[in-house]
């Protein structure tokens, strides 16, 4: 295991402690095991956005509080979900009498976790409602598309939902919004090497030196095709081929595009990824609207990248590029 | 004869001195398919049980609420969810009761039983502990003496669990290696096995 | 070789291309070979900044094009540098009739063709002046000062040239600034893995699992030390001393962090890295006045990091903190 | 007899026609100790050489002074550099001459390598090009017969590389390796010793 890290055991704490020390204006450690990551103060008269999820994924998941995006955020051990305390921390503190939204990753115990806490939130009359962002497109096909993992869509769905709250609208409409976003996101990624669980100390799956597999998930789930390493731009065809055959582009239809990097891939080959992207998309018809480029959801060192695309209407273009800040994300 | 916060107790108490070496065996057996925290998961979710098993609160219903509270520190892993899940929805059912009949247990089990199919989404026949629950409801209902529904249940366990062996996993993280887990025990099965022998 | 390219000949080009296609409103390709990267339109009436490089090390040199930041920059083969051509066209777009300042690293074929290259200029009548970036103090010893290695303070020299010339000062003024910053920053790096420059196809240098070398160059120089991986406080602890050392701080001394990934290095453990030497450069007596943690000097896919400390005056922190933009740096 | 644009056009002709072997080797030769693109620099820098060769200007300077232009574009790898540093060094030392005659040759040569020692901060006995430079100055001062001024260059090169073998690299990238050095020689030396022979 070649990781710059202290006691595997410690490795979340501490990682918490470095981003609240870079960035105390943003991050602060707060919850009875000092799992619930939030911003310094609550927004009053707005509804609450949170999240929760296993660690391992910076930005994603508390990476993501800031203006225009979370409030608060549970945190779990690598790869494994949070406790539903700290999710009910979360929520407790985002509360502010409008109401909380969760966005949560389509993982068993995720979902299970959010369910419990939003069931005892209501115990103490906050109401807190779930989005789920499933857009994994290698995890299901599209008739199973509710048992897809969520991966990098989450970035788009959090967006949405903190400038849907920080616009003032209610839960309802938060969480229409963010279910719009939702059901409009889809990714896949392609793995070229394995990351390791701190605490497992080996990579979680093994793949040979020319090998890299498509679809696999951000935890090594199995993917859709495992093959030989080819050129960027055949792997960025086969990607995109998968994302417009499972939600076509219509002539003029307006796009996000998020290329993003597991976590050990240069972003000179994000740029190439991005490159290919764009011809492909616009030579489909699309217009992108809306882009980035970078490392938004991550699998500690494992190297691949993914591709998500935003299918926009006019509500989620404007959510999309309203005000947000945080250290990982600016509009 | 019937349940109550003092039989709790008591079984609290007998889980947690054999935990340890159930925990081992858990957390090999779940690396086999899972992450292999299954051990982990129950060490501590007994250890919590402990800590708080004097002061449960007499009315049954509640005790089974205050243990599921307990038991949401370990709600990070699948089992710890469910073990959760299903404690407060007994708890619910139970609620308002000092005693519950032990031919009436087949009634909080069942209550959680359902919390557990619609909080994880599995189906029976998954191979999951689930399967394991609906046979020992079955097994159980109607029995009032203690000895003879502990027999009963570890016999449905056992019997369920030989049933699955050679069946794929269909829920979880075992699902991944739907064909690698054919020929081999679900964690969550017997986990239940190991728990349901301490008492 | 595991890279998500296509031909390693047209590597640059197709990432300039990605670049540019990404961020159309920061960047321009230009020049007769297509090396020259600069910004859309030329601010009029401020002292050019202009840069130049070897490649496979963004964001430096030509992500650094920005407000307040490069206003043009010649670009190299991967670990090579760029000829005299782009970076006399650098100058001559970067000219506005106040000068140019060139922010060159310490690296012989980009010292000399920066040389060469402000030679010409003069030719046409531009005043082009360099500042040289030798800020690795594990390249040579304090005596031999001027044979260090321009690694990731090449950033802070940067921002500092750029929001000097931002802020209307004369091409003297620009130079002393930038001197004063590089005269002032000191980094250390530690690598873990190497990288591989595409067009040689195997890594550059072996490194066994268990083994870090302390020191070690962007392009795989070698280090002060090679010896087995230790925790991450206690090598933070070596590469901090070593700063230390060089260059002492005083108490209360004022200072700015710049904690860098080399390319393959979760975000995770580069704030593990914040935490340290946070906590060691406060005790040593210094204040944290301005910081960063990120990827902003890479080596593709090294994996690594560094850790830069400029010392601070008033004019420099003034500097530091002053307005400025790219895709990759903001404040 | 005199060095004029038409003999810098004949020995571009030359060397061009002989540049691929040449390249070949000096590429391998770089490889060991540096990073293997000594030949590419020149194989590049000579076909743009013959690129402009039939337009070169009469004056010998002029002349110089465009094919240092013409060799900017292999400024990237430090033999290129120096190459285009020690054309414009001797160029502008030349300006305004139509031939050069064979006994002032060491005049634009002392001034290109007094260009190149200034750019690229290497002292002489630091195992580089210089030292051949110097070696092949001192030999053909006052040689007025091309072929003995050729023939002395091509022995003090061969003389200065067998000097250095033994020696480390002081200075470029092989100087990383300086104790693998020993015993090598220096690429950049063995490109002038190429370059002579062709000519
Ligand atoms: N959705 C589910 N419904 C019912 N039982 C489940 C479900 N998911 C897992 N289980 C049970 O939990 C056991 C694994 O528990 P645990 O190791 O805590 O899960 P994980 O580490 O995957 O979160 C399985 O063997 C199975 O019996
Ligand atoms: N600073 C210098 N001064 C003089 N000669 C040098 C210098 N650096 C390199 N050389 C010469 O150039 C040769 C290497 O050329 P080249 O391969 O183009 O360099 P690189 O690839 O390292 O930029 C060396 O063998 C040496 O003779
Ligand atoms: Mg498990
Ligand atoms: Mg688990
Ligand atoms: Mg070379
Ligand atoms: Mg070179």
């Amino acid at each position: 295991m070649k990781k710059l890290i202290n006691k595997p055991e410690n490795y979340v704490d501490e990682v918490l402690q470095g981003m609240t020390a870079a960035h105390p204006e943003t991050y602060k450690i707060d919850g009875a095991t000092r799992r619930m990551l939030r911003r310094p103060t609550a927004i009053a008269g707005k509804v609450g956005v949170i999240s929760g999820g296993g660690f391992g994924h910076l930005p994603v998941f508390a990476g993501y509080i800031g203006d225009g995006l979370l409030d608060a955020c549970a945190v779990g051990d690598v790869f494994a979900s949070p406790d539903m305390n700290p999710m009910l921390e979360a929520i407790q503190f985002a509360d502010q009498g409008k109401g909380v939204l969760c966005v949560v990753g389509n993982y068993g115990g995720d979902r299970m976790n959010f369910d419990m806490a939003c069931e005892m939130a209501e115990m103490d009359d906050i109401t807190a409602t779930k989005v789920i962002v499933s857009d994994d497109v290698a995890a299901a096909g599209p008739e199973e598309a509710e048992k897809r993992r969520g991966v990098a869509g989450f970035v788009f769905v959090t967006k949405i939902a903190g400038a849907a709250a920080a616009a003032g609208r209610s839960l309802e409409e938060v969480a229409a919004a963010a279910q719009s976003a939702a059901d409009n996101v889809r990714s896949i990624g392609v793995a070229l090497s394995s990351c390791t669980v701190p605490q497992a100390g080996k990579p979680t799956f093994d793949i040979a030196d020319d090998e890299m597999e498509i679809g696999m998930g951000i935890h090594g789930e199995p993917g859709v095709r495992r093959g030989r390493l080819r050129p960027v731009d055949e792997v960025a065809d086969e990607m995109i081929d998968m994302l417009l055959a499972d939600k076509p582009v219509k002539n003029g239809a307006r796009i996000a595009v998020l290329i993003n990097g597991l976590g050990a891939t240069p972003i000179e080959e994000l740029y190439l990824l991005f490159r290919r992207a764009k011809q492909r998309f616009e030579t489909a018809g699309a217009v992108i609207a809306f882009h980035r480029v970078g490392n938004f959801a991550t699998s500690m060192e494992m190297a691949g990248a993914s591709i998500s695309i935003l299918h926009l209407d006019d509500d989620l273009e404007t959510l999309l590029k309203a005000h947000a800040a945080c250290p990982f994300w600016r509009n | 004869m019937a349940l109550t916060t003092e039989t709790l107790k008591l079984a609290i108490e007998k889980i947690h001195s054999k935990i340890t070496p159930i925990g081992d065996e858990m957390n090999s057996l779940d690396g086999k398919l899972g992450d292999g925290d299954l051990g982990v998961t129950l060490v501590n979710g007994f250890n919590n049980l402990n800590g708080i098993k004097d002061d449960l609160p007499e009315d049954t219903g509640m005790a089974l609420f205050a243990m599921a509270k307990s038991v949401t520190a370990v709600s990070g892993s699948s089992f710890g969810t469910l073990l959760a899940t299903a404690l407060m929805a007994a708890g619910k059912n139970a609620k308002g009761q000092r005693a519950i009949a032990w031919s009436d247990i087949g009634t909080p089990l069942q209550a959680a039983q359902d919390a557990m199919i619609a909080r994880g989404g599995a189906n029976l026949g998954d191979k999951t502990m689930l399967d394991v629950m609906d046979a020992i409801i079955a097994a159980v209902t109607d029995i009032d003496d203690p000895d003879r529904l502990r027999t009963a249940a570890i016999k449905a366990t056992i019997q369920t669990v030989e049933e699955f062996r050679n069946k794929p996993n269909k829920i979880g993280r075992a699902r991944v290696y739907a064909d690698k887990s054919i020929g081999m025990d679900d964690p969550g099965m017997m986990a239940l096995l190991r728990l349901l022998e301490c008492l």
